[in-house]
């Protein structure tokens, strides 16, 4: 588990370098929300999950998704709009899915994911199985009604959710001292949904947080809420690499890197294993950018299929 | 046997529910049935599948996307067609996106019916909306039924339709009572409309409970020697151009009478499809809401601005005049 | 205070029970969602208000009209859809205003009038002036999105706002129980939200409550939240008067009639000035009935008046 | 000087702020002005009257309205086309309803800005609606403009006038730049729009960014004796009718090109006017986004479901061989 671990990590860590500067090659169009620093949420969450469960995710989800098991290549083939991305690059990185892995998608609508997530666990379990969703939204989202009408369906049902909160201090530029009155965890109390605090840097540590609400919800308890502070090192998304934005100064992104969850986690790995990782996460990576580039773009033609699953009845 | 619309529609709800096990109905009060919409469901078919929520239409419009990722059939009673407001961004922006965001990974059948659309004799300026024409123009499925028949037919094809499909049933037509046998109650396709009385001088497109006011308006007129063809899309969305250019063939002439505002509604689309495919003898008219109205509480000034039987008694003179 | 108070609930009881037949009698078209049993919070909350504050009102909102101090003459005929009414006949019973009396608004959308509340409170502070405003709502509008993001806004920018939550155990048939997961004043702390229950069938215990808030809001403290705990002696609206809707035992019902404001504050008035009281009430509400069907209908060519405040550029 | 359109705007911000104390800014990242719109108004009007928001759409839009009820005049960022849908109900039921349902007590002068709506390249499926159609058919005061000129005057009018208006500044067009004097810039009335170019064979009817293509359409078919009129209403509601119908006089042609859905768009809505009122030698053709469309992520597809020059083209071609 300890290398799994750091092998996840390490796997978006290099992921998440590689997509941007496929962002500034151009190969990425529209850019992307950067997970960097925020690695050991997605890795510690996903470990906790069995393969039956679901999760949703969020405009920053490459993390999740990769954290969930998606193909990285596919994944990125994804970001560039090919064929033969996770949703046939109709999605692109906002929406990326892949629900033969339980990833009911990511979504650009801040706070949307949480009663989705709801719903499909609910349902999961009148269906009789025993399947827990996580559903991952930022310190943002919290402010958001749609959320907190979420915590309530999911604790007046019993609903076997994992709301995961990943507070990295801001949402966009807006520090989260300035955006959330009260606390994240009381909010989520306040629902009578039992919330913790977790060190979101530390990926074991989010594991066993995750672990014991996910006993809670197949136990039939219902939801728990999971708190993690982390911090993103990166631009809230690529465009602020052009536009600098002063939010926040150069000292404190100093401080956040100085918690780095894929050194937090390779320090726990020997250095022979953690290189043996290392290169086998290079390769893989280098096998999905090459998948990826030499991937067919899709056809303009079909530009509207799926857009109804039922056609016939249109004209 | 006399069936009444609300209740085709409250047994189109037991037949789905009782044809499929992954049909679920989530709303306010349903359980009690205020509406009477749900009538007798929740003892039929017990709690699990009659859910009342508490009043947070916005998460229980997501949940229902959730439950129908994973398999489920939700159909989601609002109280007041506002409330479609208030979930605008959950049906246009995230049950209606799925399907091609993911890449055709999953299907979002949701069905949305408000029992009582429209004005509601004293409900005022927020209760009296009918927002069809906002969810065809993003391209949702929405229906409209008239009659008892298709109340039945069109909510049964739309449980079954694999996409978000909203059913808006007109206050004024809830209480619109059919001898029906039973037994002919049958799934009506969406997208296929009806000429609900043939005629060769005009054809007057009408929706939902306004059809009634459209037939009886061509009776009357018939005694005047003028023969009125109604014809009923049934569905808003997808439109029946077929049926409609079919029958504009024949007269050469268009009303349309439309219980939405006039800019871009559902009348508008009609004359658009109409001046794009056909030739007429006169300039087609609309009857409709006047643009921008919010429903003034005094029941003289709501019906004031409600497209009735003389507005379209008026528009269909000046259509003939003109040719 | 205690005669005034008395006054209050004993003219909004006689004000419902006489609406309520002209609901009957079809003067009133569309019917009402009665406040019989809960005038002990209009009364209590209104009276701790200064002539500048402003309040917001619901669907079930003759009450908080009444006890701001509205021309019962005037909101009879706004019920009734006539010219002199209210809002001109233009909004009946669910949107019944007086700006001149800083009566915003009732609205017909539960959850919806908080935030306005809170805006508009937010802008006569800068504006310079000491105004409070007191937003009624539900136990049914503590599950709505909207209303609890209004309470963060309210918190972070210490908003002078009384939310005014009055629970009276049911939203139409929906009892609070299966409704509101973990307590409504702890969903309002949550949010930082100094928040007290409240015996909302006392009108002098709900004034000394409120007035306690608007002291802290006046100081620049920010808001304050109260529930209100109360029953709804009648229907919801009266159309559950012809449909029986079989959410509550009559025994309920009448526990509920066991502690009716009216009789609370009565029994702390003087008999005779009781009876004056009810005498000056009856001959006032006579006054208002007789005014109001006197009145004229608007005319239905004048259906649009009043849709755009700059009408001038509309064609 | 030259001026782009998106600091046009963020002059007519600056202006209106400067001449009018009840003015103020609230909105998502705008201190640090994350889409340039509120550049610089931070430090030149304080944290006042520049107002950061957490995530709470529903309720700021909502507190806004209370702030005008009060007496104030605010402006809404939305970062995002989709947080309209968001705040429909906010906007249509509550913000619009408030003059008509109070009998004429109180105005709502609430302005909600969209700095970059319609597709923005690579934002894919919730990023990219241009739902000005919506806020047309409920009767709110929309406007799209096209030019820097007319962003700045049209802001500032919106800012001005006494309901609320919607201002979509389409993401083709905010890196349009003009050379201008700015002592030129002055309001631009709502409801009236522009010939941007004359011609005489067909009336092409453009909003915002695609003015500029049909601009450049109309260059280019002039070299082949095609003489292009270029109607552009500016205001989506209330329309122009007299402009459009003048220059239909002329024309007798029509071609609308329209980034909205087609199924009661704002193309159908100005078919539907034209139908009613003008003759034509040829029947009208639309250029819009499919029904329904939702826009798919890469990018040779993203642009195949936006209506573009050559479909224009096309169009033109197709209304004068009719003829
Ligand atoms: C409802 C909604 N509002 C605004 C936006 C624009 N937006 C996208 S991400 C973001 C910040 C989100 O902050 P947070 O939830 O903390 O997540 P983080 O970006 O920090 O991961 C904003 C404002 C959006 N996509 N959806
Ligand atoms: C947003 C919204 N959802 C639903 C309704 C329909 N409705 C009107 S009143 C009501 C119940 C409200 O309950 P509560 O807030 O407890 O107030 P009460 O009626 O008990 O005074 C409902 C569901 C509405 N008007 N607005
Ligand atoms: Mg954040
Ligand atoms: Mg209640």
């Amino acid at each position: 588990m300890t290398r799994d671990l750091y092998r996840t990590v390490r796997l978006i860590r290099r992921f998440e370098e590689r997509a941007i500067e496929f962002v500034r090659s151009g190969e990425i169009v529209g850019g992307i929300h950067p997970y960097i620093g925020q690695e050991a949420v997605a890795a510690g969450v996903c470990a906790a999950l069995r393969p039956s469960d679901v999760i949703t995710s969020t405009h920053r989800g490459h993390g999740h998704v990769l954290a969930r098991g998606a193909d990285p290549a596919r994944l990125l083939a994804e970001l560039m709009g090919r064929e033969s991305g996770l949703n046939k690059g109709r999605g692109g990185s906002m929406h990326a899915a892949d629900f033969g892995l339980g990833i009911l998608g990511a979504n650009a609508i801040v706070g949307a994911a949480g009663s989705i997530a709801t719903g499909a666990a609910w349902a999961h379990r009148r269906q009789g199985r025993d399947t827990v969703a996580a559903t991952f939204f930022g310190d943002g989202a919290m402010n958001e009604g749609m959320l907190l009408e979420a915590f309530n369906l999911a604790a007046l049902w019993r609903v076997p959710v994992i709301f995961v909160c990943e507070n990295n201090g801001y949402a966009t530029t807006m520090p989260v001292a300035s955006a959330v009155a009260g606390s994240i965890t009381g909010r989520a109390r306040a629902f009578g949904i039992p919330a913790f605090t977790v060190d979101g840097q530390d990926p074991e540590k989010v594991l066993a947080a995750t672990a014991s609400g996910v006993d809670r919800a197949r136990a039939g308890k219902g939801p728990t809420f999971l708190e993690c502070t982390t911090y993103r090192f990166d631009a809230h998304h690529t465009f602020e690499h052009r536009t600098r934005l002063t939010y926040r100064s150069t000292e404190e992104v100093s401080a956040g890197w100085s918690r780095d969850p894929v050194e937090i986690q390779g320090a726990r790995v020997a250095a022979a294993e953690r290189a043996a990782v290392d290169a086998e996460v290079e390769a893989l990576l280098d096998a999905a950018a090459g998948s990826a580039l030499g991937s067919a773009h899709p056809d303009p033609a079909a530009a509207l299929e799926y857009l109804y699953a039922s056609p016939e009845v249109m004209r | 046997m006399k069936l009444s619309y609300l209740k085709a529609l409250n047994r189109a709800l037991g037949d789905a529910m009782a044809d499929d096990p992954a049909v679920f109905l989530l709303g306010e009060d349903i359980r009690v049935a205020a509406s009477s919409l749900t009538a007798g469901l929740l003892g039929r078919f017990g709690p699990d599948r009659v859910l009342d929520t508490p009043l947070s239409e916005q998460a229980f419009t997501n949940f229902a996307t959730g439950a129908a990722l994973a398999g489920m059939r939700p159909v989601i009673e609002f109280q007041i067609p506002s409330l479609l407001f208030l979930v605008f961004e959950q049906i246009a922006n995230q049950a209606h996106k799925f399907s091609l965001m993911t890449g055709g990974q999953c299907k979002v059948p949701v069905t949305y019916v408000v029992p009582g659309s429209g004005s509601r004799t004293g409900w005022a300026g927020q209760h009296s909306d009918h927002p069809y024409s906002l969810f065809a123009h993003v391209g949702v499925k929405t229906v409209v039924p008239a009659t008892p028949a298709d109340a039945y037919g069109l909510l049964v094809s739309a449980i079954r339709d694999d996409d978000p499909v909203v059913v808006f049933a007109p206050s004024g037509a809830l209480g619109i009572r059919d001898d029906l046998d039973f037994g002919t109650l049958v799934p009506v396709p969406l997208g296929v409309g009806r000429v609900a009385r043939p005629g060769s001088d005009v054809t007057v497109v009408a929706l939902g409970h306004l059809v009634q006011d459209a037939l009886s308006v061509a009776d009357e007129l018939s005694g005047v020697g003028i023969s009125v063809e109604v014809f009923d899309p049934r569905t808003v969305y997808p439109l029946d151009v077929d049926g409609l250019t079919t029958s504009l063939a024949r007269t050469r002439r268009l009303v349309v009478i439309d219980d939405s505002n006039r800019t871009s509604g559902f009348a508008a689309e009609v004359l658009a499809v109409a001046a794009e495919r056909c030739e007429f003898d006169s300039p087609p008219r609309r009857v409709t809401r006047p643009d921008g109205a919010v429903l003034p509480f005094a029941l003289a000034l709501d019906r004031a601005v409600q497209p009735g039987r003389d507005h379209l008694v008026t528009a269909i003179h000046a259509v003939l005049e003109k040719s």
